[in-house]
């Protein structure tokens, strides 16, 4: 069963073309990498989806076209994008945070179980619930950012850069809370990630951008075996 | 297969506006265009005040003395990033130590090295206790200099006239120079104008220019790498005082009477208005808010005097909504358009906000950690 | 010791014209991340609506009620039609935005309803209580309740409703809020509606003190940014607090500090502010925040 | 009114100098427009042989709007009621219509400077304009230029002394005058009396107290027991209020200039028990517009000084002058509303002075008009009380410098002559 699908996915900043022609698969509860150089389209692509850039192509969800709706409606959807840089609200505290990312919600008593569902999963954020978001660390922060969307109880998270700017044993966990994640709630993912070696760890399969188009698209397995990835991206 | 993702990044980011940057960097650097533009310039602004009628000379005396004002306060605000809406407070000053002197017949250099002084040393000691603030805290500290400004040259009405004001007429004409009362005026203000507009964008375009931006940017970050963001704002403030105080002095010269109403708060919002109308952090962009500050009530008036402020707010708003970058973007706004329409393409939101921060070798490295700051 | 009293008491009725102002500007702060230099001018706006209405034969009450109304449409139209253009862009560009809306309804109301005092009928009547040798006006007493249950009303949206949490998100990240559902332009302008809403209240509250006039809230307008900062950007209860204490403090200072005297006492705030920041750079009640790189 | 002719020229020169035109087309400089060559006897600027041009530069907009639109509306209105009637009929036997030529200045010393400078090679000269600092910036560049800068609306005694300012003459008395005529008449009473002093932190209100201070000198039934002041920007006087009245202080000399203001201090003192005499300048003293909503009958007398009728006045309702008055202002004047200031009376009777002058002029020129204009005795203006009149020989006084004592009845007021 697809729940995402991008065929021949365009996108511009100004005179710049950026996507040129993107298509990307992503199977119910499946996770899907993107890998790519800086600049390749990566970022671009998932704010593509979630309608923070104006695209051409097609971008369908479950079966629906998405593409033109606003970042809001696409939310509504079920797609929680969890942008790079974060984009923890810093004045309000970890847990109105959390509630930010409920409020499409009606269920009051599912929120209460899922923030303490997040806590679980991130037990560095327990101790900082009342703490304004911006006191945090850069682990605390990409972990609260990805508890946030949790609480929209998402069918597909678009995850960009997770472990930018952390130090290697803090991207590790992470990643670890992140694939616990995925086990446990079966929701959908698209990784974008510069540490190939990491998104390895949570993606089924991956396919490699350059200058706005799929140069490769494989399994894990098979990109793992490929010289050329292994060189430009895995530090071998 | 790109074998170093770090190269082709930097240069898939932006072709075609390096292009352009490129070629017009390139005319500008022909030697004839180096040196003849300027020079054309400079005989232009000597011949102008000879040819042109009265009124025009004296409109454009006072776009002059309010240019001025406008660059001290783009130094503070537009370059450096702190909000200062204190800048007419400077002026004032300066006019008023200006007025003193005349009358008290000092020796005019003498007057100007204080009307420069006077106000650099208030700027500096304000800016000592209020650049330890940050954002809106700033701003609030800087109103309080022409709230309390008014009440206090009331109160030393011994040097300032109380709220009757002081008249000083010491630019007349030089015996034999030919020349009439307002165009000598002009040439003052042409000539200490644009010593100082000289200066200035020597100043902001310099090592200061770039930790000033640095600063504006992310004070963090500007920490970081040993530039500490006390002293430069410090520094900054110091000079839009100083510059603030030498506009003191050209109004002075152009207008030739001050009082407490010439530094009422008021005015320092319509600075405020007046630079990022001209456009902010922009040499030309000051010269063209100190034309927007002098022109708009003229040509209101002209049109209905009792529609003045009606017509200045829709005025103002619509430059604003059609120029967001002030009027200092026109040209840029232009051939945006015109390079938009032969491709008809339907224009891509810019996913960010358009960073403030100058494109400056120094910052643009810095650009990742940055972000994750404001993360 | 009667005077004292007397002049506290004073302090604190002034202090609510600067409260009652300070609490627009709060709300769209919170809301929106921007300081609405024309918060007051819209306020003045709505007076003149309800004014308007009252000189129709329309009860003073219900030509207040349709004001609001009219208030509530008014900023939410100035939000999606004037301030949405800025609000991406850089905020000083957003505030003279604002500036320049001021200076449009100023000359737009006083072409219309000319720049003479127009008297505006108090929803209070004109009496005296008086208590301990102290007399205090009715109005002055209504004035400050009217402003303590929006205060507390707007503590309340804040802190306790999810409407205000949406309006804080959005403030501070729009593009992330939206990440999560929330429709930003609409929450955007419910919280330009709402605050001009509890301008249009201030408004009609201070008038009749003030007189109607275009520029009647110009003078309170600096006062209310004091109050604003010295409070703390993030607190209803912090900015009404920090008003009284501006208006107290001020008529303190003026009699019994000769040297700053009835000229000077425009300054008290001021150094109130300087002296609070430099120890609370957050603000009186403020929360604490902490940028990290 | 040739607003059209200007507005094309004032907006060319803007747009012209925005630019920064360069050389083309400027070349032949109109040096005839400066100051001081014109011929002896040549007709000054402004002045055809069938109409004069005057200009105001005055605050039409921000926080004096209100008494500024009156300075234009009175004047224009008493010469659009003249021009209607064919013109007035000039000392050197042409008939001439007068033109209004009003700017803004917003109360902007600097811009009333700019639109003298707009205004002085068109007007034959400039008058009625309202305010101290805006008339003050451009005093000395009108005298170089010789400009007639007449019959202005401040009380400022610098604009009255012929040596210092030749080209000038005030029209309303200097606040000195007023303070002091309320000073004598209270200084006359057979009671003792304590003084409580609130003024307006500026030039009129030190002007008002200096003179009631002279005035009370060395009489010893009059005791000064408090003196506070307050600013024109004060959203409140309330502490001052308290303050005052807790010297209890049976006389209040209350020199300010802000309706607002003044409506709240009645009120203030009323709430606190207080009720003095009270003393208030001319400007702020309009019954229907301060003393009704203020709530004046409380108090034992409210004394106010004044030259001009109060239309609003009862006792003024079949008065045949202030009727014209009223009837002119909405037709020619646009000013559809009941006038809210003294200022609509005080330009209307300067527009009558002004025809007063024109009817004496012999050449159409600048000097003439100023020996005309200062040759004006005991001249009894439209709207003026009795026992007041315009004198423009005596160096030293504006126009009017006699005022009367007046107690406001309720409705409005009457002339006094003692004070108990």
């Amino acid at each position: 069963m697809t729940l995402l699908e991008l065929e021949g996915v365009t996108a511009s900043y100004g005179p710049v073309q950026v996507l040129d022609g993107v298509s990307l698969s992503v199977p119910e509860e499946g996770a899907v990498g993107i890998l790519g150089a800086n600049g390749a389209g990566k970022t671009t692509t998932l704010r593509a989806i979630s309608g923070t850039v104006r695209a051409g192509g097609r971008i369908t969800f479950d079966g629906k076209d998405i593409r033109g709706m606003r970042p809001d409606q696409v939310a509504a959807l079920g797609i929680a994008h969890v942008p790079e840089g974060r984009g923890t609200l810093g004045d309000l505290t970890v847990r109105d945070n959390l509630r930010v990312g409920a409020y499409l919600r009606k269920d009051r008593k599912g929120v209460d179980q899922d923030i303490d569902y997040c806590l679980d999963l991130f037990p560095n954020l327990q101790e900082r619930i009342t703490s304004n978001a911006s006191a945090l660390s850069g682990g605390e922060q990409q972990m609260l950012a990805v508890g946030r969307a949790i609480m929209s109880k998402p069918r597909l998270m678009l995850l960009d850069e997770a472990s930018l700017g952390l130090a290697p044993s803090t991207a590790k966990n992470v990643y670890d809370a992140i694939r616990r994640l995925r086990i446990e709630s079966g929701i959908a993912m698209v990784v974008v990630e510069q540490n190939a070696n990491l998104a390895f760890t949570l993606v089924d399969s991956a396919t490699v951008l350059e200058t706005g188009r799929n140069a490769l698209t494989g399994t894990s397995a098979e990109l793992r075996g490929m010289d050329e990835i292994r060189r430009a991206y895995l530090g071998g | 297969m790109a074998s170093s993702p770090k190269t082709s990044a930097s240069t898939t980011s932006a072709p075609a506006s390096s292009a352009t940057t490129s070629s017009a960097s390139s005319f500008r650097q022909r030697p004839w265009v180096r040196w003849g533009a300027p020079l054309l310039l400079v005989v232009g602004l000597a011949v102008l005040p000879l040819v042109m009628t009265e009124g025009a000379n004296d409109t454009l005396a006072r776009i002059g003395v309010f240019a001025v004002a406008v660059l001290g306060l783009n130094v503070v605000m537009g370059y450096t990033g702190q909000v200062s809406l204190g800048q007419i407070f400077f002026l004032g000053l300066g006019a008023y130590v200006t007025a003193y002197g005349v009358q008290s017949g000092w020796n005019i250099v003498l007057v100007f090295v204080l009307t420069c002084l006077i106000p650099a040393v208030a700027g500096l000691l304000v800016a000592l206790a209020a650049a330890r603030l940050g954002g809106l805290a700033i701003a609030m500290v800087t109103i309080a200099l022409p709230i309390v400004g008014v009440p206090l040259a009331k109160r030393l009405s011994d040097f300032t006239g109380g709220s009757q004001g002081l008249s000083a007429r010491f630019v007349e004409a030089p015996e034999g120079s030919g020349l009439y009362d307002d165009q000598w005026q002009l040439y003052l203000v042409l000539v200490i104008g644009g010593i100082v507009f000289l200066m200035t964008s020597l100043l902001v375009r310099g090592k200061y220019g770039r930790a000033f931006a640095i600063v504006k940017g992310n004070e963090n970050v500007a920490s970081s790498m040993g530039i500490s963001p006390y002293r430069y704002k410090v520094l900054a403030f110091t000079i839009a005082s100083l510059i603030g105080g030498v506009s003191g002095f050209l109004y002075m010269v152009v207008v030739q009477y001050t009082s407490p109403e010439t530094m009422s708060f008021g005015h320092s919002i319509e600075l405020l208005v007046a630079m990022v109308i001209g456009g902010a952090g922009s040499i030309v962009g000051s010269l063209l808010g100190g034309a927007f500050y002098v022109i708009v009530p003229d040509v209101t008036n002209a049109i209905d005097p009792s529609l003045t402020a009606l017509l200045q707010g829709a005025l103002l708003l619509a430059v604003l909504f059609v120029l967001p970058g002030g009027l200092v973007s026109l040209p840029r706004a232009l051939t945006r358009r015109l390079r938009r329409s032969p491709a008809g393409r339907g224009s891509a939101a810019p996913p960010t906000t358009p960073s403030s921060t100058p494109g400056s070798g120094t910052a643009a490295e810095q650009s990742e950690t940055e972000r994750q700051g404001h993360a | 010791m009667g005077k004292f009293v007397q002049l506290v008491v004073d302090g604190l009725s002034t202090g609510s014209v600067y409260a009652a102002l300070a609490l627009a500007i709060v709300l769209v702060h919170q809301a929106t991340g921007l300081i609405n230099f024309a918060q007051g001018g819209m306020a003045v706006l709505s007076a003149y609506v309800a004014w308007w209405l009252t000189n129709q034969g329309l009860p003073l009450i219900v030509a207040i009620l349709l004001a609001i109304v009219f208030s509530v449409v008014f900023g939410a139209l100035v939000e999606r039609w004037l301030m949405r253009r800025f609000e991406r862009g850089d905020p000083d560009t957003a505030v003279v935005v604002t500036i320049g809306l001021l200076t449009l309804i100023t000359g737009f109301a006083g072409w219309l309803w000319t720049y003479n005092n127009q008297q505006f009928p108090s929803l209070f009547p004109l009496d005296t209580v008086s208590f301990l040798g102290v007399s205090v006006s009715v109005r002055s007493l209504g004035t400050t309740a009217v402003i303590v249950v929006a205060m507390l009303l707007l503590q309340g949206l804040f802190v306790g409703t999810k409407l205000g949490l949406a309006l804080r998100a959005v403030a501070i990240n729009p593009q992330s809020a939206a990440f999560s559902g929330l429709p930003v332009g609409r929450l955007l302008m419910v919280g330009w509606g709402l605050a001009a809403a509890l301008g249009a209240v201030a408004a009609a509250l201070v008038a009749p003190q003030l007189t109607l006039t275009p520029g009647m809230l110009d003078n309170a307008l600096v006062y209310a940014l004091a109050a604003v900062i010295l409070g703390g950007l993030t607190s209803p209860i912090g900015v009404v607090v920090a008003a009284w204490i501006i208006g107290i403090l001020e008529n303190l200072a003026a009699v019994y500090v000769p040297f700053i005297g009835f000229d000077l006492k425009v300054a008290v705030p001021f150094i109130l502010i300087f002296v609070v920041l430099i120890v609370r750079p957050q603000g009186l009640f403020g929360r604490k925040t902490v940028v990290r790189v | 009114m040739n607003r059209h002719l200007r507005s094309r020229r004032a907006l060319g020169i803007a747009v012209a100098s925005a630019l920064a035109v360069t050389v083309a087309g400027c070349g032949n400089r109109d040096d005839a427009g400066r100051s001081g060559d014109a011929a002896e006897g040549a007709p000054s600027p402004g002045i055809t042989d069938d109409s004069v041009t005057l200009g105001i530069t005055t605050p039409l907009s921000g926080a004096t709007a209100g008494p500024g639109t009156c300075t234009v509306a009175g004047i224009t209105a008493y010469f659009g009621m003249k021009n209607a009637e064919g013109g007035i009929e000039f000392g050197d036997g042409q008939t001439r219509t007068v033109e209004i030529e009003a700017l803004d200045d917003t109360y902007d010393p600097q811009q009333a400077a700019a639109n003298y400078d707009q205004l002085k090679d068109d007007v034959f000269a400039m008058t009625a304009g309202l305010g101290t600092p805006t008339n003050r910036a451009w005093r000395d560049a009108a005298i170089a230029d010789e400009v007639p800068q007449v019959l202005i609306m401040t009380g400022d005694p610098l604009f009255s002394d012929t040596e210092e300012s030749p080209w000038q003459l005030g029209f309303v008395p200097i606040y000195q005058n007023e303070g002091e005529a309320f000073g004598e008449l209270l200084a006359s009473s057979s009671g003792e009396h304590r003084v409580a002093i609130l003024s307006q932190n500026d030039d009129f209100g030190a002007g008002y107290v200096e003179g009631f201070k002279s005035a009370i000198e060395g009489a010893d039934n009059i005791e000064i027991v408090d003196e506070l002041t307050y600013e024109a920007t004060d959203t409140s006087v309330d502490a001052q209020i308290t303050e005052l009245a807790n010297s209890d202080a049976d006389v209040f000399f209350n020199a300010m200039s802000v309706t607002p203001l003044v409506i709240s201090s009645l009120q203030k003192a009323q709430q606190l028990g207080w009720t003095p005499n009270w003393f208030l300048p001319s400007n702020t003293s309009s019954p229907t517009a301060i003393l009704e909503p203020g709530g004046a009958a409380a108090f034992p007398g409210i004394y106010s000084v004044s030259f001009a009728k109060a239309p609003q006045s009862p006792a003024f309702a079949e008065d045949e002058d202030v009727q014209t008055y009223l009837s002119a202002l909405p037709q020619y004047g646009n000013y559809p509303d009941p006038p809210a200031f003294p200022h609509c009376q005080w330009s209307w009777m300067v527009g009558a002075t002004l025809e007063q002058a024109f009817t004496e002029m012999q050449e159409p020129t600048r000097d003439s008009f100023m020996e005309a204009l200062r040759g004006i005795e005991g001249f009894e203006a439209p709207l003026m009380l009795p026992d007041t009149s315009v004198t423009t020989t005596e160096d030293g006084q504006p126009a009017v410098s006699t005022v009367v004592v007046q107690k406001y009845n309720g409705r409005g007021y009457d002339t006094v002559e003692t004070f108990e």
